[in-house]
């Protein structure tokens, strides 16, 4: 039982081998078996059982390096397994929706499938330097897909998305290596309980908190530290994207509530107004970025800026209900921006074009299709009842009390949302047919019921949201409830 | 004191050698045709040789005149003439503005080491036995006791050695050697 | 008890289901006829709700609570649960009722359209969200009603997709009712700060602690804000200014909508929340004073552009602008029944007008220009008789109810405001005149119609008179149910248990007179002046009318110092910060790594000489490094 | 009475240093040759001098070594010189800068 | 002298005897006959010679009357040397055939150097020590001009030679001076020469080092140790002694040009860790830390900057050798700490042998992807190679993963290693300049993945021909990521090894 994680790792990678050594047809449905047994999989995870340690459930322990004290140590909690659940989702509906390109299919889905597994080793991981290591290297295949199947400006992007992330990350190695000597080991519940004894030196943590906060920054795409962003994700082929911006962003955010807040000490606690004013001005700005765009694939790109915003200020705020409420964000962004990318990659796909002054008209042409389009931008403009809105909702007000200023400015931001969102639709589904010979939008079976299956998790979030509030509310705040003992 | 020390035995033979070694170093740093440069280095070699005798080295002044000053010059002398470089046509003239670097720097290196010599150390000298009869090391027989002697750490860098020599004989027929491409290969 | 209100919001949600998924399959009679049913089913429920509601002691009923948000070991626990009062009841009643009353009218007017069934599921959708918003428990359910109207309003104006300028005018809308709603939103935020609660009842409400405000003391700082933040709201759903811009284009929709939407229900969810805060506005003299000017001003400068259109429905935008500028004067002098009770008022007269423009339109296929109507009287009897009497009701002329109703409007207005009471005034003035200057327009005077049209006209069948019928009979009775000149209180005593009774004024008698000159001689001058109108004679040359005609260029003051500025930011920050600026940080350290990598390289000259040379500086260099550093180190 | 140690070892400070000169400033291969040569005589002088000063033998045996060591490079080295000749018709070191950057 | 002797110093011995058995081969037999032949006997010479140091164990012994020590580290080094020189043999068959170039001598002199290297490696007296970097050095220079048909190889022999020679001279006047020094100072102490011991052993410098108080500081003694030490940085190529390394790594043709860069860094480093283990805890460490910093830090930023935009990838792999050179002399900087400094330690040697089974490959790809003999150098060559031929260029990404030091590479491990102990023995800020360093480094070799596998080209397959280099490469790339996954299983725990220096200072100078 405590090898849930393990099983979930694997599938998709022993998937991956089997699929890049049979020929090209069976690759795809090799690969969505494995994911999608690992997504059933991960279900259980949700569910507490196996080994219990503080707080974490299926905790499973072997050794890798043990001399450098680098260990497969697993564990799950409420929010580790959500975002587990959530990337092998994606991991599944980006094999199933998205073709693989004509020339290398088999490296494409390697590719996706490896980093869905090293991007769930990550969120599971107890160890940080397993952490670290999965962490990085989950960039590899996304430097490959970008480089090898993204768009015209592949090559750039794929160079410019590797090394700056890698540079943030590198802070974080100096640091945790400084953690490990500091206290002899890289296990993170040990850690967390030696920062929370005050047994470590204030110094030592302050580094920590300052490199661990650039690394997931940047990972997360904060202002100013989100230059990557842009061109990477206009780049990036949609398939790897639905990974790159559903859960590997996510991995900064986790990063900062696991990590930078309960190893930062004190000084983590003293960054947090600058954190969330700049999660503030990432809402705005983005909103403002994406306005200015023209490529719907942009839009939707500098919007997750906007929305990373959001998430990352109920992340750090120190609130019980907006952590919680950035948790589920965290698994909402996941869903609705993936719902948005995918559509767009239709639309791209059969209207031969992104740019909204070529498109217009599939109001007409397919219905079905643009009333789901409607509904994820709803989603995305956090309409009530949708599930972008109980995210939203619940780390705006649990930030108010502490921050009025910088939570005002970004519930501004919900307006920012509206405009250019709505102006996509606008141009992009109502009016009529511009470009000749655009096809007509027809959604194949399996297209059709993943994207009603994504309408429904929209709404369903959006009215129950309870059970996953409950799940999302176990997420080691423990140590940061420790750090400020008023809980309102 | 070092007056007296100079106006010793030892200390005119050092004087001396010592002016025509630095002249004739000089020599080989500034002299445009390579002939005379070599000749200079000939003329200092055995200045420094005078040195060793001072030192009471004999065995190796003798090997410095027999084996530098006699091989291998003649060696250098023997590569100058096939390629004919007596002339002045060979372009030997100095680098320009590096030279003034170059000699600035040098003369720091000297400087510097100079300084380092006499602040670091005390005047050190010879221990009294070692001034009447001169050790037994300078003697052929007494470096041959010394480099063969199993106990003491010479032997095996003397045997690797020759190896050195191998590679060198090797390297120089190698690179000098004027070979056609043996076609039978190819068969 | 608890069921039937659930009833209430489900049954329209249910219908908007069918509808939206299978709706094009059955055909426009099932779907139609599904809507309209379920909306009446609401109507009986909501009957029965505030049938409840009086029967009860407390003068509520509520519902069980269901779980929606909560947050495990937080207090945060915001559920579904719905609560119903006299306040929120006749709202209810209002909307349910008219509601279905437009379902059926539009059954018929929409009939042939090709998206029939799609545009009664968006109605339905409406019906049910406004009834959340109305009967909500708590803050945040309510703020699902009020975007979730605004919602149902984009879908709605937008019907027509093709249209450009529908498009537009449906994002314009949203767009404009998502800054009230970011204000709402605030408000909420500060609210939960404050009172640690979202729910408005119950004895921890926001409400009741606000009853008890001994107990619960806010600071009137405070409290001004949250007023303020809860008005800015409030003006964005209800058009005041500066957000009333929405409004006269949302006409874009179908003229159903227009008049559920934008004449009787959606816009006066403003007025609703300003009266269910009743309690927390009267704390703050200074909101007060907000709201009555800011009203005051809407109904004056809508009253203005209303004078100056063509399009008939354009003037019954304009006029319903300024009809609610006027409820939140009420609001702002204190008077909160009057204000709702002109809510209810003109809902019926409003949306009987509206109808009427409606069923006007469709029996000239659509055309919307009054230039080209005049004469119908003659043609089209029921419905100019029908138009006749909400044009009487509007323009204040009594027993009709309009006249009651803005008579208590303006009598609060002259006991606690004068100046505001000059607006008020000067308002009704014009209301009278724009409004039987389009009576003028549409029925009397010859017809200007061209001669294909007119024969043939679309008579209304039933389906289309009906809704007309009933609406015209309670504008001319609703008036009734709060004359307190005549000693008819019902709706005050109705609002009683939560809103107290206006003490009874000696003014009234003086301000009844007044307005009543005022509206019959507006009157008189409109009529006489457009008695006989011909196309060309006319005001539209002058600049002032043109100035009206576009509501005081409100649009082109907003391009200038909103749109303008903020698209040039995006602009700029797209151009400037993100590709200069944020890939500029990339750009630069790619080019100072190669600048270095070039020193580097020009360092490795490839002449041999330089590289012994410069080995034996860095030697130097290092060895005197060394002799420092270690002779340091050494003692 | 005899003359301290320094002399010599500044002797052959002195030496290497015009070594160091030669090899720096020469553009003639054979010349920096015989200033490399130079360098090592410098060594070899210091190495003799301390030898003699501690009454060790190992100076001297170390003078051994760096006489074949400058033996087997000068071979070597004047093998390539010839080589180099060979292709370029030219002695000068600076011609070589193919390979740079 | 005594066949221990012989055995502590049999794997040098065998190379050597090897060589001239090849070369006596080579003469004798038919040309055509000796190709396949000439290299299967060096190979069993090579093998020979490492199970000869394998044998020897782990335990510490002196030979040849202190001479020569072995222990681990040695062990581990010669075993390794040997192995690259077995493998440089075998990868060399396709130019040696293709120019027709003198298989024997080739071949002799591979193994000579290798065995000048072992000795270096192994030897405790600084005249061992400078008699091994001769005759590595001469066989380099011989080597390096092998191919002297092509004026690139022969320009790089010439620089290579003429620097060379210049440092040895300058190497020379360092052993001189620690000569002079060591023995005046002891003198002066009345220290006595322990019987079988030179001034030049290890072992007295140490004891000087260690009991003859401000010795460490004496400005004689510094000199000389910093004219070592700076020759030897000199043949690991580290800046900014490097500048002839990239030359001679493009000049030489590739299979010489990975067994320079390897086996001079191998043995120089491993000297040097010798030289810093007895200076560690001394007074010396103030005065050679900062040195010793400046080096590492200038060697990273020049390495992975000159890496960066450069055209030629031969090039790219020298600079990144200075770049890797930079980051082991921060191990090296580690081990002068005397508590990290058996950490340090294992980080260097298990950084060195990483390296070298990373450069080995990475020269073998650039080999294999040569059309007859002459190497695949322009970087534009490579673009489009994904699509052309993916094994080399999978191989070809993943060593360049492992040497910008990407996790499930070695290149991390190794990485991770030399920071650990660095940031134990407190060196943040050097370790932060590093770490950005390594992230410029990246920014280079990614310029190669992308042009590999990211640009489309309209090249033609390319026949590659040469079966060895494929098979080296690919290996050493299957090397690589077992390494970097499963150290433990492979190579770490002999790295425990750690240099100690022998006991006569143990008990002497404790």
């Amino acid at each position: 039982m405590n090898e849930l994680i393990l099983v979930i790792v694997a599938l998709p990678l022993i998937a991956a081998v089997i699929a890049s050594l049979l020929h090209e047809k069976s690759a795809k449905s090799i690969s969505i078996i494995g994911s999608a047994i690992a997504c059933l999989v991960s279900i259980l995870g949700i569910t507490t059982g196996g080994t219990i340690d503080r707080g974490f459930h299926h905790v499973f322990n072997a050794p890798w390096l043990p001399k450098l004290g680098l260990m497969f140590s697993f564990g799950l909690d409420g929010m580790s397994s959500l975002l587990v659940l959530l990337t092998t989702f994606l991991t599944v509906i980006a094999v199933i929706v998205i073709p693989a390109p004509k020339n290398a299919v088999r490296a494409y889905y390697l590719s996706i499938l490896v980093a869905g597994a090293l991007t769930n080793v990550a969120f599971a991981s107890l160890n940080i330097l397993l952490f670290y290591i999965a962490f990085e290297a989950a960039l590899i295949p996304v430097l490959i897909a970008i480089g090898m199947f993204g768009g015209a400006d592949r090559s750039k992007a794929a160079i410019q998305f590797f090394v700056f992330t890698v540079i943030g990350s590198l802070l974080l190695l100096s640091a945790i290596i400084g953690l490990r000597i500091a206290t002899g080991t890289f296990d993170y519940l040990t850690l967390k309980d030696l920062v929370a004894s005050g047994a470590v030196d204030p110094s030592l943590l302050r580094w920590f908190a300052i490199a661990s906060f650039v690394a997931f920054a940047t990972k997360a795409a904060v202002v100013p530290l989100h230059a990557w962003l842009g061109r990477a994700y206009i780049n990036t082929p949609t398939g790897m994207l639905l990974l790159l911006s559903g859960a590997m962003a996510k991995l900064g955010v986790y990063g900062l509530i696991r990590f930078t807040m309960p190893l930062g000490g004190e000084f983590a606690e003293s960054l947090v107004p600058l954190i969330v004013t700049l999660g503030a001005v990432s809402v705005v700005y983005g909103a403002f970025v994406a306005a200015a765009q023209t490529d719907i694939k942009a839009v939707i790109a500098f919007s997750s800026i906007s929305h990373m915003g959001y998430i990352v200020i109920g992340a750090v705020v120190g609130d019980d209900a907006a952590r919680s409420g950035s948790v589920l964000q965290m698994l909402n962004h996941g869903i609705t921006t993936g719902a948005l990318f995918i559509c767009c990659d239709f639309i791209s796909r059969y209207r031969g074009s992104r740019q909204v002054t070529a498109l217009g008209g599939i109001w007409s042409d397919s219905p079905l299709f643009s009333r789901l389009l409607l509904l994820f931008t709803f989603s995305s403009v956090a309409l009530p009842l949708t599930n972008g809105f109980v995210g939203e909702f619940l780390i705006l007000l649990g930030a108010f009390p502490k921050f009025p200023y910088q939570t005002a400015i970004a519930s501004a931001g919900a307006i920012g949302s509206a405009v250019y969102m709505l102006w996509m639709i606008q141009r992009s589904i109502y009016g009529g047919t511009k470009s000749v010979g655009s096809k007509v939008i027809s959604l194949g079976v399996s297209e059709r019921s993943v994207l009603l299956a994504l309408a429904l998790m929209i709404i369903g979030i959006g009215v129950a949201p309870s059970p996953l509030l409950a799940i999302a509310s176990d997420n080691g705040h423990k140590v940061g409830a420790a750090m400020q003992p008023e809980v309102k | 004191m070092t007056l007296q020390a100079l106006l010793s035995g030892q200390g005119l033979m050092f004087l001396f050698f010592a002016v025509a070694a630095i002249a004739s170093g000089l020599l080989v740093v500034i002299l445009q045709n390579p002939l005379r440069a070599a000749l200079s280095l000939v003329i200092n070699l055995f200045s420094v040789a005078g040195l060793y005798l001072s030192l009471n080295a004999y065995f190796l002044a003798t090997v410095q005149v027999i084996v530098y000053a006699g091989a291998i010059m003649v060696l250098f002398l023997f590569v100058i003439m096939l390629l004919n470089m007596g002339q002045a046509n060979m372009n030997t003239s100095y680098r320009g503005v590096r030279t003034i670097i170059a000699f600035s720097s040098a003369i720091g290196f000297g400087g510097l080491m100079s300084a380092v010599a006499l602040k670091g150390q005390p005047d050190v000298m010879l221990p009294a036995d070692a001034i009447v009869t001169g050790s037994p090391a300078g003697s052929v027989e007494g470096i041959g006791k010394v480099l063969y002697n199993p106990n003491l750490p010479w032997l095996f860098a003397f045997e690797w050695t020759s190896f050195l020599l191998l590679v060198a004989v090797i390297g120089a027929v190698v690179l000098a050697g004027n070979r056609q491409q043996p076609s039978e290969d190819k068969a | 008890m608890s069921t039937i209100l659930w009833l209430v919001p489900l049954i329209p949600l249910i219908g908007a289901i069918i509808n939206g998924t299978i709706g094009s399959k059955l055909g426009e009679r099932l779907s139609s006829g599904i809507a309209i049913i379920s909306v009446i089913a609401a109507f009986i429920a909501a009957i029965a709700v505030v049938s409840g509601v009086s029967s009860s002691p407390g003068h509520f009923v509520e519902s069980n609570a269901v779980a929606w948000m909560s947050v495990p070991g937080t207090p945060l626990s915001i559920p579904f649960s719905f609560h119903v009062d006299p306040l929120n009841g006749g709202m209810l009643l209002v909307i349910t009722g008219v509601g279905a009353l437009i379902h059926i009218y539009s059954a018929s007017y929409m009939h042939g359209d090709k998206g029939y069934s799609r545009y009664f599921a968006y109605l339905n959708l409406f019906v049910f969200f406004m009834a959340v918003l109305v009967m909500a428990g708590n803050l945040p359910l309510l703020f699902v009603g009020w975007e979730g109207v605004g919602l149902a309003s984009y879908l709605l104006i937008g019907f027509w997709q093709e249209k450009w300028s529908a498009t537009q005018a449906a994002k314009k809308a949203f767009i404009v009712n998502r800054i009230g709603d970011v204000a709402l939103l605030i408000a909420m935020f500060m609210l939960y700060r404050e009172f640690k609660t979202l729910n408005l009842y119950g004895e921890t409400g926001i409400l009741t602690q606000l009853t008890a405000s001994s107990a619960f003391h806010v600071e009137t700082g405070v409290a001004t804000a949250i007023a303020l933040l809860l008005f800015g709201g409030a003006a964005g759903k209800s058009a005041q200014l500066p957000l009333f811009v929405w409004l006269p284009d949302a006409m874009e929709g179908p003229t159903p909508v227009s008049a559920l939407i934008h004449a009787a229900t959606m816009v006066t969810a403003g007025i609703y929340l300003v009266c269910r805060f009743h309690l927390l506005f009267e704390m703050s003299p200074l909101a007060m004073q907000v709201v009555a000017w800011t009203g005051g001003l809407t109904a004056l400068v809508a009253a203005c552009a209303g004078v100056a259109q063509w399009d008939i429905k354009k003037v019954l935008a304009y006029s319903t602008v300024s009809q609610l500028g006027l409820m939140f004067v009420a609001c702002g002098c204190g008077a909160f029944t009057a204000a709702m009770f002109h809510v209810t008022t003109h809902a019926f007269f409003k949306a009987l007008l509206f109808l009427g423009a409606g069923a006007v339109i469709h029996a000239l296929h659509g055309e919307q220009d009054m230039r080209k109507m005049g004469g119908l009287a003659s043609k089209i009897k029921s419905t100019h008789l029908l138009v006749l009497i909400g044009t009487i009701a509007i323009a204040g002329i009594p027993p009709l109810a309009g006249f009651w109703s803005k008579d208590e409007i303006l009598l609060a207005a002259f006991d606690h405001n004068r100046p505001v009471y000059g607006l008020a005034a000067a308002t009704s003035a014009l209301t009278a005149f724009y409004m039987w200057r389009m009576y003028m327009l549409t029925f009397q005077g010859s017809s200007r119609v061209d001669e294909h049209t007119v024969h043939h006209l679309h008579h209304p069948d039933t389906r289309i008179v009906l809704p007309l019928t009933i609406l015209g009979i309670l504008s001319v009775v609703a008036g009734f149910l709060n004359a307190p000149a005549v000693g008819l209180h019902f709706y005050s005593d109705w609002l009683a248990p939560v809103i107290p009774s206006p003490e009874h004024s000696h003014n009234s008698g003086l301000v009844m007179g007044i307005s009543v000159v005022v509206a019959l001689v507006a009157s008189a001058i409109s009529v006489a002046k457009y008695k006989s109108y011909k196309v060309g004679t006319g005001d539209k040359t002058s600049p002032v009318f043109a100035f009206f005609a576009s509501a005081l260029r409100f649009d082109d003051l907003y391009a200038a110092i909103v749109v303008k500025p903020l698209t040039a930011a995006a602009a700029w920050s797209n151009l400037s910060v993100e590709r200069n600026g944020a890939r500029g940080l990339l750009r630069i350290g790619h080019s100072s790594v190669d600048f270095v990598g070039k020193s580097v390289r020009r360092w490795q000259s490839g002449i041999v000489g330089d590289y012994i040379l410069s080995m034996a500086i860095c030697l130097i260099v290092i060895v005197s490094v060394v002799l420092i550093a270690g002779t340091r180190g050494g003692n | 009475m005899s003359i301290p140690l320094n002399y010599y070892i500044v002797l052959s400070m002195i030496l290497f240093s015009l070594g160091i000169a030669g090899v720096t400033t020469r553009r003639n291969p054979i010349l920096i040759f015989m200033s490399i040569e130079l360098m090592l005589n410098a060594v070899n002088l210091s190495l003799i001098a301390f030898g003699r000063y501690l009454g060790d033998a190992g100076g001297q045996m170390l003078t051994i070594f760096v006489m074949a060591v400058a033996a087997a490079e000068v071979s070597v080295g004047l093998g390539i010189l010839i080589a180099i000749f060979r292709t370029k018709d030219n002695v000068d070191v600076d011609v070589l800068n193919g390979l740079k950057g | 002298m005594n066949f221990g002797d012989i055995h502590a110093a049999g794997a040098p011995i065998l190379m050597a005897v090897g060589g001239c058995v090849v070369l006596l081969t080579d003469l004798a037999s038919k040309r055509s006959a000796t190709r396949k032949f000439g290299t299967f006997l060096a190979f069993l010479f090579c093998i020979a010679a490492m199970v000869c140091s394998y044998t020897l164990g782990g335990q510490l012994r002196t030979a040849f009357s202190n001479g020569i020590a072995v222990e681990g580290l040695v062990v581990t080094m010669q075993i390794l040397l040997a192995a690259i020189a077995a493998v440089t043999i075998v990868a060399s068959s396709e130019i040696l055939q293709s120019f027709h170039l003198p298989k024997g001598e080739y071949r002799a002199l591979i193994m000579l150097a290798s065995a000048g290297a072992m000795v270096l490696v192994q030897s405790l007296d600084l005249v061992n020590a400078f008699v091994g970097i001769e005759i590595m050095s001469v066989a380099f220079y011989v080597l390096a001009g092998y191919r002297r048909a092509q004026a690139a190889s022969e320009e790089a022999g010439a620089k290579y030679f003429l620097m060379g020679a210049f440092v040895s001279a300058i190497l020379l006047f360092g052993i001189a001076l620690i000569y002079g020094s060591v023995g005046l100072a002891m003198k002066a102490n009345g220290l006595e020469l322990p019987q079988g011991y030179s001034f030049t052993n290890i072992v007295t410098i140490s004891k000087a080092i260690h009991q003859v108080p401000g010795f460490g500081t004496s400005p004689l003694f510094l000199l000389g140790a910093v004219m070592l030490i700076g020759s030897l940085m000199f043949k690991a190529g580290v800046a900014p002694f490097h500048m002839v390394a990239p030359d001679v790594y493009q000049g030489a043709p590739a299979p010489i040009a990975g067994f320079l860069a390897t086996t001079s860094k191998v043995a120089a480093f491993t000297i040097l860790m010798r030289f810093f283990t007895i200076m560690a805890g001394a007074d010396t460490g103030a005065a050679i830390n900062v040195v010793v910093i400046g080096l590492a830090l200038l060697s990273i930023i020049v390495g992975n900057t000159g890496a960066a935009n450069q055209k030629s990838i031969k090039r790219l792999f020298g600079y990144s050798s200075v770049a890797h050179g930079g980051y082991i002399v921060l191990g090296l900087l580690a081990s002068l700490g005397a508590e990290s400094q058996a950490a340090a330690i294992t980080a260097v040697t298990f950084y060195i042998v990483a390296y070298a089974i990373t450069t080995i490959g990475s020269f073998a790809v650039v080999a294999w992807l040569g059309k007859d003999g002459e190497d695949a150098d322009a970087i534009n060559a490579y673009r489009g190679l994904g699509k052309r031929n993916l094994g080399a260029a999978i191989t070809l990404g993943i060593f360049l993963l492992s040497l910008s030091g990407i996790p499930l590479t070695v290149g991390f491990l190794t990485k991770l290693g030399v920071f650990m102990a660095l940031l134990s023995a407190g060196g943040t800020w050097v370790a932060v300049v590093a770490l950005i360093g390594s992230a410029i480094g990246l920014y280079a070799y990614l310029r190669v993945i992308s042009e590999m596998f990211f640009v489309d080209s309209s090249q033609q397959e390319t026949s590659s021909t040469d079966g060895a280099s494929k098979l080296i490469a690919v290996s050493a790339a299957t090397l690589v990521i077992v390494m970097g996954v499963f150290p433990s299983q492979a190579l770490l725990p002999s790295f425990e090894a750690s240099v100690t220096v022998p006991p006569v200072s143990g008990d002497e100078v404790k």
